[in-house]
This record gives C-alpha cells, structure tokens and sequence, in this order.
C-alpha cells in the first residue's frame, strides 16, 4: 500500500519547489505565491502523519490543518496589500528594485 | 600545733607598705622613713613569736595553699618554720631595723626619699619571703624581687650613668645566675612533681628521696646532687662568689645604707640561706660538697688579695664580704648548715656595723669615699672610730669576739675535712686581718689628708653603729650560751675542739693584724705611696685593678654577645634585603605586565589591532546588507540548513 | 550574644562613615561608645562561662551556602574566651590612644571598627568559610591604616605586609579545599572529630604532609616566625601607634590561636612527627627575636622584636606539644598549651601597654630614636613608673603577667625537651639585657638637649595605663583564675595524642 | 491508492514548477490553482475529506481569485516583465534550496523509519466528532483564529488603500 516515505518525499519537493522559487524569482507576487506553496507542503505532512497516526480518531491532524490553511488565508491577504502599498511606492513589482532596508 | 599563717603577714607587710608608699609625695618628711621602721618593728615582733614557737616544737611547721591549677597539677606555695627560718628572720629584722633608723637619717636631705624607702620596704618584702617560702618557686620569684629591689636601690642616684650602669650589671649578672636556679626548679619540678620543701604528707623536695633516687643522672651526679648545683649556681650569682662576683664591688655606687643592708647583711646571704635550705640535696655527693668549699676558699683568696689593693673604703668592704661569703660556703661545703649559717649571722653583724660607720664616715667627710684623701678620723669622729675598730676586730675574729667563735668553727670544719682548704681559708683570714688593719690605718690614724673638715655624724646614725658594735663584740657570747650552734643544726655532726686549729686562728689573726700595722705604720703613709706597691712585677697593680676581671669579661663575654647580637642584626638585614628584592621583583614584575602585558600586548596589540581588524573585516558582513528581501531570504535558509546540519552531527557523535 | 558582639563594630563603622563633616568630636564618642558595648558583652558572657564543660559554649549555628558546606558557626570554649576578652579590653583603649588624631578621624575610627569586627569574628569562627573570610577581612583595614596614616616609610611597609600574610593564607586556603574535598566538611569540629577517630591520616593519605604543611605556611606568615618574619619590624614601626597596638596585642595572637585551633585537634600525627624541626624553629625564632634587638636604634622596632620574641614563646611551648612525655611527674602537654594560652593573653596586653608608651614618647617628642632620649627619670616621673612596670612585666619578673606564663612553658618544654630550654632561657636573659639597657639608655644620665620639654602623663593615658597595669599584676599574683578559663578544654583536646 | 498518489504527485510538481518557470504572471496563478486541487486531491486519498473540500473551498476560491486581483491592481498583466525573470544572484538560491532539500529533508527521511502503511485501516469520516472537537478542546484556538482573520483582512484593507489626505 502506500508508504509514508512517498508522501513525505513529495511534500519535500513540493517544499523545495516553493523554497526555490522565492529564492529566484524577482517578482513579488510569485515570491507570495511560492509561499503559500510551501504552506501547503506543510499541510500535506500534517495530514499524511496523522494518517499514518496508530489513534487518527483524536483528529488532531485535520484540525490543526484547517487551523493552518486559515492563517495561511489571513497571511496571503495582508501579503498582498503588503504588496500593493509597496507596489505604489515603487512603481514596480521587481524584489530587487525594493532597497530601502539598505541604510546609506 | 600552733599555726603560722601569721608567717605569711611577714614578707606582706613590707609589701603592703612599699605600695602605700609608692602613691606619697616623693618628699614628704620623716613620716616614709618612719613607716617603714614601724613596719620591720612589726616584723621582727613576728620573727621573735616565730622563734619562741620553733623553740618550743622541734619539727618543721608548715602551712600551704595551691597557687596555680595546672590540667590536674597544682603548684601550691607555702610557709614553712623551722631553726632556719626562724634564726634568719631574727636577724634580718633585726639588722634591717637598725639600717633602717640609719638611713632615716643618712638620706635626710634626699629629695626621693619617700621612693627610696619604698624601695627599701620592697627589698624587705622579697628578701622575708625568701626565708619564710616553703615553695622553690616562690622562693625564687622572691628571689627575682630582691634582685629587682637591688636594681632599683643601686641605681637610685640614676642621674648618675655610673650608678645606673652599676644597677644593670647587678641585676644582669644575679639574672644570669638565676637562669641556673631557674632550671635546677624546672629540674626538679620534673622529676618530683612538686616544688614544696616540707609537706604534711612527706612528699616535699627535702623529704622524701625522690630526687635522690636515680644516682647517675648528670655526669657522675646524681638528679638531687644536679639539682643542688644548679641552685649553687644561682647562689653563686646572687652572693657574687668567682665568676659571677663583678657586680658585688661596683654596686657600691648606692647609697651606704642600700651597700649595708643589702651588700652585706642580707641580700647576698640570700645565696648562703638557698644551699642551707636545700642542703638534704647537697648532702648526697661528697664531690658536689667538696667542689663547694673550694670555689669558696677561691673566692676568699682572690677576693681578699684584691681587697688590698683598693682605695676606696666601700670597695674594700665589698671585697671583704666577697671574701666572707666565700667562707661562707667552705663552711657550708666542709662543716654543714650550722657552721655556714652561724657565720652568717655574724657576719652580718660585724659587716653591717662596718658599712654603716663607713657611710658615717663618709657622710663625715662630704662624700668622700677614697681612704687616701682620709685620715686621723678616730679624734674627729670617735664614736663611729670607736665602734669601726670593734667591727673590724670582729672581722679579723680577734679572740673573743663574735667573728672569732664562727670563724673558729668554719676552721674547725675545714680541719677536719681538708687540710689544703684549711691552709688556703687561714692564708685568707691572714690576709682579711691584714687588709682590715690597712684601712683602719689609712682611715683612723695619721693626720686627716683630705681638705675637707670632718665632723660627727648626728645621733640617729650613731645609735644603730653603737648597738651593733655591743652585738659584732658580744654576738659570740650571746650565741655560746643560747646554743645557737645545736639550734641551728640539732642534726648535723660537731666538731670536736681541737688544739692547733685555735692556735693557728689566734695566730694569723694577732699576725695580721700585728704585720698590718708594721707595714702601715702612719708614718710610711704619709709617703702616699702605698707600701704594697714595691711588691715584684707589678703584683700590686693588678690587685689594685681587680685582676683586670671586669675587663676579661668585657672582652669574652661582651664580645661574645654582641657579636650574637651583630650576628642577628646582619641576619635580619639579609633577610630585610632579600624581601626588598622580592618586592622590587614583585614590582617590576607589575610593572612589566602593566606595560608590555597592558600596553602593548594587550591594548596595542591585542585591542587596537583587533579593532582594526574587525573594522578591515567588517565590510564583508556589511556587503550582506544589501536590502534586497531575496538577499536576506537567502541568508536565512542558510541559517537553516546549518542549524540543522550541526543538529545533526551534533546528533551523530552523541555527546 | 557572639554574633551581636561581632558585629556591633561593624554597625558602628558603618554609621561613623556618614557622620556629617562638622561632628568630628561626636564621632569620637561613638567609637568609644561601639567599642565599650562589647565589653560589656564580653564580661557578661565570662559571668555565664561554665568553667566544668569543656566544649563549646554559646554555640550559633545556621547554614549559610549549604552546597558548599559553609556555615555560621559561631562558638565560645576555653581556647578563644580569653582572646575574645584581650580584644575587648584593647578595642577602647586603642579608640582611646588615638583621641587626638587631627586629620581624616571618621575614615580612621570606621577602619578601626572594620578591624575590630574582622577580629572578633576570626576569634570566634568555627567553619572554615566563614573563618577565612574574616582572616582576610583583618587584614584590609590594618593595610589602609598603616598607609593612610603611617609614618615616614609607611608605603613599603604596608605593602609588604598584605603580600606576607595574603601569600600565607593562599597556601592554607589551597590546603582546606583539598582538605574539604577529602573529608566533605568544613567545620573544625568535625575535622576533630575524624582526627581523634584517626581516620584523619587515612583519609589523605600521602596527602597529609602537605595539607598540613600548607597550613602551617599560613600560620607560620601570620605568627611570624624565622624565614617569614621580615615584614613584621617595619609594619610594627611604621603604623601609628594605636594600630600597632592592635597589631601586636592580637594579631600575632590569631597565629598562635590558628595553631591551637586548626592544627593541635585536627593534626596531631603531624605534631608527633615534626616536633623537633619545628621547635628548632620556634627557637630560632626566639633567639633572633632577642639578640637582633640588641642592636636596634629605634624604639618601635626594638618592641617588635621583643614581641617577636615573646611570641615566638607560645610556639615554642606549643610545638613542645608533640614530644612524648613519658616518665615524669608532672603533665607536660597540659602546662604547654595553657601556658601557651595565658602568654597569649599576657603578651597581648604587656605589648600593647609598651607600644603605647613608645607611642607617647613619638606623639611628644616627634622621634623614636633611642638615642635623642636620655634623663627622662627626672623629667617624666609618673611615665618612667610606667613604662618600667611594663617592661618589667614582658621581661619576665615574678608577680608580673610575664612569668606565670613563661614558668609553665619552660617547665612543659623542659620536662620534654631540656636541652632546647636550656637554650632558650639565653632567649631570657637577651631580653633582660636589651630591655634594661633600653631603660638605662631612656631613663638614667643627663638630661639630653635637643629634645622639647616633655609634659608628663596627661588623664587619659592615665586612663589606658592603670587597666594594662592592673591586669599584668592579676595576671601575676593569681593566674590560676586566668588558667582555669581554659583548663577543661585543653584536658579534653589533649586526649588525642598518644 | 499507489497510482492515484502517482498521477497527483505528478499534477503536484508540473503545478509548482510551471508556476516558477512561467514569464506570464496570470498562467503562474492558474498553475498555482491546479497545484491547489491536486493538493485536495492528495487529502482525499488520505481520507481527510474535510479539509479536501476546505482547502479547495479556501485555497482555490479566496486565495486564487485574491492573488489575480493583486495581479491586476499591479498593471502587470500585460505579460511577462522583461525578459529576466529571475533576481540576481539566483544561482546561490537555487544552490541553497537544493541544498537543504538534500542535506536536511531526504535524509531526515531516509533515516527515520516510517510505517508503510496506515495503522488503521479506515478512518470514517465524521465532521461531527471534527466539529465537537474544535467547539470543545481548541476552543481558544477558534477565537485567536477569528480575531486574527479579522485583524489581518482590515490590516491589509488599510496597507492596501491609498493614503487620504487628512
């Protein structure tokens, strides 16, 4: 039947994926996204190992992934206003551009 | 069994009164001196009740109490009465009254009068205690309080540095005798476990044999016989008999009553009543005895061979009493304890006598003390002339007189026991008359060399002279016939009469004195030269100065302790120089770390350097700072992988 | 009642520092004031000493650092009761020798307080901690005192005097650590416990020889004996003359007192072993002590070696403590170590009352030399009195403090070891020597010339004489009162050697 | 159960890296949103319907529709930004992100043992007991939840709006 080491590996690599593209990708809308990529990776582990889970009746997996997918609602729209205030200032969607952390 | 605690009232009175009157004025009238005859009036009340007790119960009385509790030891101090110390207290209350009356008046125009009799009372206290203690400590610590006293009373005209220096050397020289006392108690209270003489119980040091036990402890001596020599040592040193009799003539720079009463009464017989005392320990080696009798005949040989060549009236009288301890103690060595102590208490008679007419004369003459500078006294000062000759005829133990009966008695002994001390004891007296002849001479006859005018000394002074006079002529009849001689040793052997001995006493006394006068005729004198001078190769300027004794000791003794002293001095600035080096090493030591350690290794080189550093480095942390997120996102996963990287191998090597 | 007793001074100290500038005169009193309560806690507790039990009394006892093992232990028996009275008897006199100091009286009179308190406690201090600390603590104050107010070459002389004494105290310090890492306990009661079990040596075993010796060094510094008595002279003569009071009555006790209570109950097996070497040093001591004063030039200095000598004589005594004493009559280790105890306390009192005198003499005259003095006789009369019952007293004269103390420790070590006594009493007569040509140079002679004219004894130094005097008297005529205080605890401490 | 999961997985990795690989933002979103529904798919097979259908509900719905808006107030719908899309020093991240990806993920799983199958055979499904849970055990969580939904949906409204004149 289906090991837990296939799930596990496919969240890792979905993980890896997200973690990537928000090293490389210049634009901060895909940054977010990526994100919320790896959110979901997350998520996956939470259900998989609760499914694998000797007593699953206690459902703590579904319920702290539920938990998890809202906050990561909540996150996603501050996000993005995040990124449109910024967008504003800058006039550009380009992570590099965004330099005023640098003090002089 | 009546009891004697009122023994202990005797040394206590003086010593109460001496603390009286150390809070008086220095110079409050006559009431100080009169105080103090009061209190030895009292004394010598007590002595004479002593006396009609001891006479009455034959044994010894004694009454102790525990002075110390040492872990389960207890040292006890006591009084004891027996012959002894009843004879002795007589006669020191007695002379010491005399003294006393005499030198109320003598230091009449003293300005420390009050600190002199003070004094005087402290030296009474001592010296009763030592004849009351039943203790060898106590008797030693009455000891250490006589020669204190001493010290106090020789150096009483401090302003004088030669009075003081006088006063030092008493007190160093009996001190160094006292050492040897000290260890012979120390000796004792060892092996005996206990320091009394006469215990109800019998375990006393002079009753029951504990330290005559073990024979050969010390050399061929037995432990009593070592313990015996050890207190001869201290004896030796307080009644300055040879090697340690320097200080005896130089203690003439105190006053006369202070050289009469302490010089030649009772102080140094202080010696002679220690070996009485303890004579049991003596009695046990022959050889010990024997050693005895011949320091004593020494020392009454050199003694009165250098008592004719001084000048001084006092010095002169000093070495007599040198000589007469010394013959003292052939008495004790060859006779025993009556024949040591009867002469004592002759002697001092006649020597007290002779002391205080010589202060008299003195006194007469404005303190003018050398015989030289007198003369032709006896018409200007008859009474005190009068009665200095009865003294001197005592000395020379002129027939019949007291001198004559104790010294009869010590020949008789000497006879007895040795014929070569017997030459050497008669040579002596033959020498003693001759001296004594001598000064009288010097003093008595002839015209008065001096420029002075003397005059008679005031009645006070005389009256103590005239009584001793009666007691130094009829002393020896007084003695015959209360069988002082039995009394004072019921036990001990009697010498049978014995022709010769007579003989040869009369002779060498009648021969000394008659060659004294042949060689001193007053006209001889008026040479100044004194006739002895032609004697050969000097002989006669090493009797005048002393056999250069004084200088021997100086040279070995005194170098030898101040090269000690030197010794440890240079030793002390080894040292001294030694832990200023440390320091200086110390210091240096701080300073180089202070320099090299803070200046330049670490705050040159350690934290100026290392800022620069940092600051050289510290651009490559700030190249990261670049404010891109993407630069920041990439740092942080790489935070993350290290953590968990190091997680992991931390996890591996299981720590 | 000890631990008020210990830090009344401290209280004091602390409250002299923020007298306002202008009470200087008000400050006195209250120093005087914090040094007298003591006193009168000291004699209550001698009224309830209980002369029968041997052991502590008046115990207080509270954990303190429990993982460490150090506790308040606090704790009166026959060894410390008569060192706790010296320091209260010289605390006032020593408030009072200094009445008239002019410059600075509030930072003096606190570290004076300081001092005192650092010595009460070390006096009564039963754990090792709590003991150390105040063995430290006595030595700051001292060290200010003598460079804040020394005389002319005060710098060097306090300076080597805290590197001697810290340098001791560092071994012993090392020796009790290992010492409390073998046997776990610090308290000294329970180190004589495992000493008269004998467990002791076997605990350390090859260890002993130098735990024991590392304690000695720190003794050895404190009491000075021979090698490490070099700082003492100079300390003694540059300190002002109050401290130096301190300095001698009880300081060089708290050697002595080491010794009797760290090393006699805890190392006897030791003392058996080593008696001869170190009454051989005990000896040496002595002797220097006497003959290098001979050729002194200065007062102050001349004292200190007398005190070096007198108490280089506890020692001797105490070490006499190892030999055996078989076959004689009398109990040689019992006189030993009470004579120890009663010379302590004589000396103590003797040396202060001396080195006041010396100090009277530099307050009036402005020099210590002997030789600008000469005819004080005449000129200071009532002083004169004084100073020569003093000197009389430390040189040993019968129905004074010194002899009773010294005829016990020259019977205890003659009975065990004649001929070291025998030497010893050249030790006597050196100080005879000395001292009386001390007084001959001072008293007798003309009248010197340069010197000032010397005003005569004023009330209060009556006031500080007549105790010291009065008590060498006591001490003289009656010291078993004085013997008796320690009699029970010395028995029951003595059952330890063979 | 073993080809589902392969057939999701592969839906999984397509979405992801055509979501990164994309110059097109809106194509990104949509790659996003099938990645999303693959993920539901993978709840399912693991038998947790519940959040299968909340994540779509959430994910697919307000999370998609959200990002395009962003997409959109940000003009660059136009397509691609020029022709690079990647930000400079790419290289090092993808350097990294493998790197944790080898050295801490697959190890961990590799060296931890995992059972190959599910300890209970099945698990029925019961929003009731779900829905007891939260009203009875993560009650706290369910209001911290609520307050923070709300505090970040008007945090972003404000951040979003452009600034009044006051």
């Amino acid at each position: 039947m289906l090991p837990l080491e296939y799930i596990l590996i496919l969240s890792a690599v979905l993980f890896f994926i997200g973690l990537a593209g928000v090293l490389i990708r210049r634009h901060v809308i895909i940054m977010l996204i990526c994100i919320e990529m790896m959110l979901n990776a997350a998520n996956i582990n939470f259900i998989a190992f609760w499914r694998y889970n000797p007593n699953p009746e206690l459902h703590l997996g579904p319920l702290f992934t539920l938990f998890s997918i809202a906050v990561g609602g909540a996150e996603a729209a501050v996000g993005l206003g995040l990124v449109i205030a910024v967008y504003r200032f800058y006039n550009t969607a380009n992570a590099d551009k965004f330099d005023m952390l640098k003090d002089s | 069994m009546p009891s004697i605690t009122f023994l202990y009232w005797i040394p206590l009175l003086p010593l109460v009164m001496a603390g009286l009157l150390a809070f008086f004025k220095p110079n409050a009238k006559r009431v100080a001196s009169f105080l103090t005859v009061a209190t030895l009036l009292a004394c010598f009340f007590f002595s004479v009740k002593a006396y009609l007790i001891d006479i009455e119960i034959e044994k010894t009385l004694t009454h102790n109490f525990a002075w110390m509790h040492v872990g389960g030891k207890s040292i006890e101090f006591g009084v004891a009465l027996n012959s002894l110390t009843s004879s002795m207290l007589l006669m020191v209350c007695f002379v010491g009254s005399l003294i006393f009356i005499y030198a109320g008046s003598y230091m009449q125009d003293d300005e420390r009068k009050t600190r002199f009799f003070c004094y005087l009372n402290l030296f009474a206290a001592g010296m009763l205690g030592i004849i009351v203690s039943n203790s060898l400590l106590m008797l030693f610590m009455c000891w250490e309080i006589v020669g204190l006293a001493s010290y106090l009373l020789i150096g009483f005209w401090y302003h004088k540095p030669s009075a003081a220096a006088a006063a030092q050397k008493a007190f160093i020289t009996t001190r160094i005798g006292d050492m040897g006392f000290l260890i012979g108690i120390l000796l004792a209270f060892k092996y005996s476990g206990t320091l009394l003489f006469y215990t109800d119980g019998g375990t006393g040091l002079l009753q029951s044999g504990i330290l005559s036990a073990n024979t050969n402890y010390f050399c061929g001596l037995s432990l009593s016989a070592t313990v015996a020599l050890l207190l001869f040592i201290g004896a030796i040193g307080k009644s300055g008999q040879l090697p340690l009799h320097v200080w005896l003539p130089d203690a003439m720079e105190g006053p006369t009553p202070v050289s009469a009463l302490i010089h030649a009464a009772t102080m140094v017989a202080a010696g002679v009543f220690l070996v009485a005392r303890t004579f049991v320990l003596f009695e046990g080696s022959p050889c010990l005895l024997n050693g005895i009798a011949w320091l004593g005949s020494a020392t009454m040989l050199f003694a009165a061979v250098t008592a004719l060549g001084q000048y001084d009236i006092k010095r002169i009288l000093a070495y007599s009493t040198v000589s007469q301890l010394g013959f003292m103690m052939v008495g004790l060595g060859t006779g025993g304890v009556a024949f040591g102590m009867f002469h004592l208490l002759t002697h001092a008679f006649f020597k007290a006598l002779l002391f205080l007419g010589a202060g008299s004369l003195i006194h007469g003459c404005h303190h003018e003390q050398d015989i030289r500078k007198m003369g032709g006294l006896l018409r200007t000062m008859p009474l005190t002339g009068y009665a200095y000759l009865a003294g001197m005829l005592s000395l020379c133990a002129f027939p019949f007189t007291a001198g004559y009966f104790s010294k009869d008695m010590i020949l008789l002994g000497a006879w007895e026991h040795n014929k070569a001390i017997f030459a050497v004891v008669a040579f002596s007296s033959f020498l003693t008359a001759l001296y004594m002849t001598r000064q009288c001479l010097y003093v008595f006859f002839g015209n008065y060399r001096g420029h002075h005018h003397p005059h008679e000394s005031p009645f006070q002074m005389i009256l103590p002279i005239l009584i001793l006079a009666v007691f130094a002529i009829g002393g020896g009849f007084f003695a015959e016939n209360i069988h002082l001689f039995t009394f004072l040793n019921p036990v001990g052997k009697h010498a049978e009469h014995n022709q010769t001995v007579v003989f040869v006493s009369w002779g060498v006394a009648l021969g000394g004195m008659l060659i004294g006068y042949l060689f001193y005729h007053p006209i001889r004198l008026r040479s100044g030269k004194d006739p002895l001078a032609c004697l050969p190769f000097g002989i006669y300027k090493l009797m005048e100065n002393r056999f250069y004794i004084d200088e021997i000791y100086a040279f070995t003794v005194g170098n030898i302790w101040k090269a000690a002293g030197i010794v440890c001095y240079l030793f002390e600035e080894l040292l001294i120089v030694i832990k200023v080096i440390t320091e200086a090493l110390v210091n240096k030591l701080a300073r180089l770390c202070a320099n090299f350690g803070d200046n330049t290794l670490i705050v040159n080189y350690g934290f100026d350097n290392t800022c620069e550093m940092i600051k050289r480095r510290a651009h490559l942390v700030t190249a990261i700072q670049t404010g891109q997120v993407a630069a920041y996102l990439r740092i942080t996963t790489l935070g993350a992988l290290l953590f968990v990287l190091t997680f992991w191998i931390l996890l591996k090597i299981k720590i | 009642m000890i631990s008020l007793l210990t830090f009344i001074p401290l209280i004091a100290a602390g409250w002299l520092l923020f007298i306002p500038k202008g009470y200087e005169r008000m400050a006195r009193w209250l120093a005087l004031g914090a040094t007298l309560i003591p006193l009168l806690i000291c004699l209550n507790l001698i009224k309830h000493f209980d002369f029968s039990a041997g052991g502590l009394q008046f115990v207080e006892k509270h954990s303190w650092i429990p993982n460490i093992g150090a506790e308040y232990f606090v704790g009166v028996d026959g060894f410390n009761i008569l060192m706790v009275l010296l320091i209260s008897i010289l605390a006032p006199l020593t408030i009072l020798a200094s009445w008239n100091i002019q410059e600075r009286q509030r930072t003096w009179f606190a570290l004076l307080h300081v001092e005192i308190f650092g010595l009460y406690g070390a006096f009564t201090a039963l754990n090792f901690v709590h003991w150390f600390i105040y063995w430290e603590l006595v030595l700051v104050p001292i060290f200010f005192l003598i460079k804040l107010f020394g005389n002319e070459d005060k710098n060097r002389a306090a300076l080597s005097f805290f590197i001697f004494t810290v340098l001791g105290s560092a071994f012993m310090l090392v020796a009790f650590l290992l010492l409390r890492v073998k046997t776990g306990t610090f308290d000294f009661m329970i180190l004589n416990g495992l000493a008269t079990s004998g467990k002791l040596p076997a605990i350390l075993g090859d260890w002993y020889p130098v735990v024991f010796f590392c304690i000695l060094l720190g003794l050895w510094v404190k009491v000075p004996l021979f090698p490490l008595h070099v700082w003492q002279a100079p300390a003694y003569t540059q300190a002002p003359s109050a401290v130096t009071m301190l300095l001698t009555g009880v300081l060089s006790k708290m050697g002595v007192y080491g010794f009797l209570r760290l090393v006699l109950p805890v190392f006897p097996e030791a003392l058996n072993t080593y008696a001869y070497p170190l009454l051989a040093v005990a000896l040496l001591t002595l002797l220097i002590g006497a003959f290098a004063a001979l050729q002194q030039k200065d007062i102050k200095t001349l004292f200190a070696y007398t005190s070096l000598n007198h108490v280089a004589y506890c020692l001797f005594g105490f070490f006499a403590v190892g030999l055996s004493a078989s076959g004689i009559a009398i109990p040689a280790r019992e006189l030993v170590i009470q004579g120890c105890i009663l010379q302590m306390f004589a000396h103590g009192l003797g040396a202060a009352g001396l080195f006041y005198m010396a100090g009277i003499l530099e307050e009036r005259s402005g020099s210590r030399r002997i030789a600008d003095f000469g005819g004080l006789g005449t000129t200071l009369p009532h002083f004169t009195a004084i100073f020569c019952i003093l000197i009389f007293s430390s040189l040993g004269l019968p129905f004074l403090a010194g002899f009773s103390a010294e005829f016990l420790i020259f019977s205890g070590v003659f009975a065990v070891a004649p001929v070291f006594a025998g030497i010893a009493t050249l030790g006597l007569l050196a100080t005879a020597y000395f001292l009386l040509s001390l007084i001959r140079k001072l008293f007798t002679g003309a009248e010197k010339s340069p010197l000032p004219i010397l005003s005569d004894m004023s009330q209060r130094e009556w006031l500080i004489a007549i105790p010291l005097i009065l008590m060498a008297f006591w001490i003289g005529c009656i010291p078993s009162q004085w013997l008796e205080f320690s009699r029970q605890t010395v028995q029951q401490t003595l059952t330890l050697f063979p | 159960m073993i080809i589902t999961f392969c057939i999701l997985s592969v839906f999984i990795i397509i979405g992801a890296v055509s979501t990164i690989r994309l110059h097109n933002i809106v194509y990104a979103v949509f790659s996003l949103m099938l990645l999303f529904s693959a993920i539901a798919g993978i709840f399912l097979l693991l038998m947790a319907e519940f959040v299968a259908v909340a994540q779509i509900l959430i994910y697919l719905g307000a999370v998609g529709v959200l990002i395009l808006f962003a997409v959109m107030l940000t003009h660059s719908v136009t397509g691609s930004s020029g022709k690079n899309i990647y930000s400079n020093g790419w290289g090092w991240g993808l350097l990294l992100s493998l790197s944790i990806l080898f050295a801490t993920l697959l190890p961990a799983i590799y060296f931890s043992d995992f059972p190959s199958d599910p300890a209970v055979e099945i698990i029925e499904p019961s929003v009731k007991k779900l829905g007891m849970e939260m009203m009875h055990s993560c009650v706290p969580a369910m209001w911290l939840i609520a307050i923070l939904l709300t505090a970040a949906l008007i945090g972003g409204i404000v951040i979003a709006a452009p600034p009044q004149k006051r």
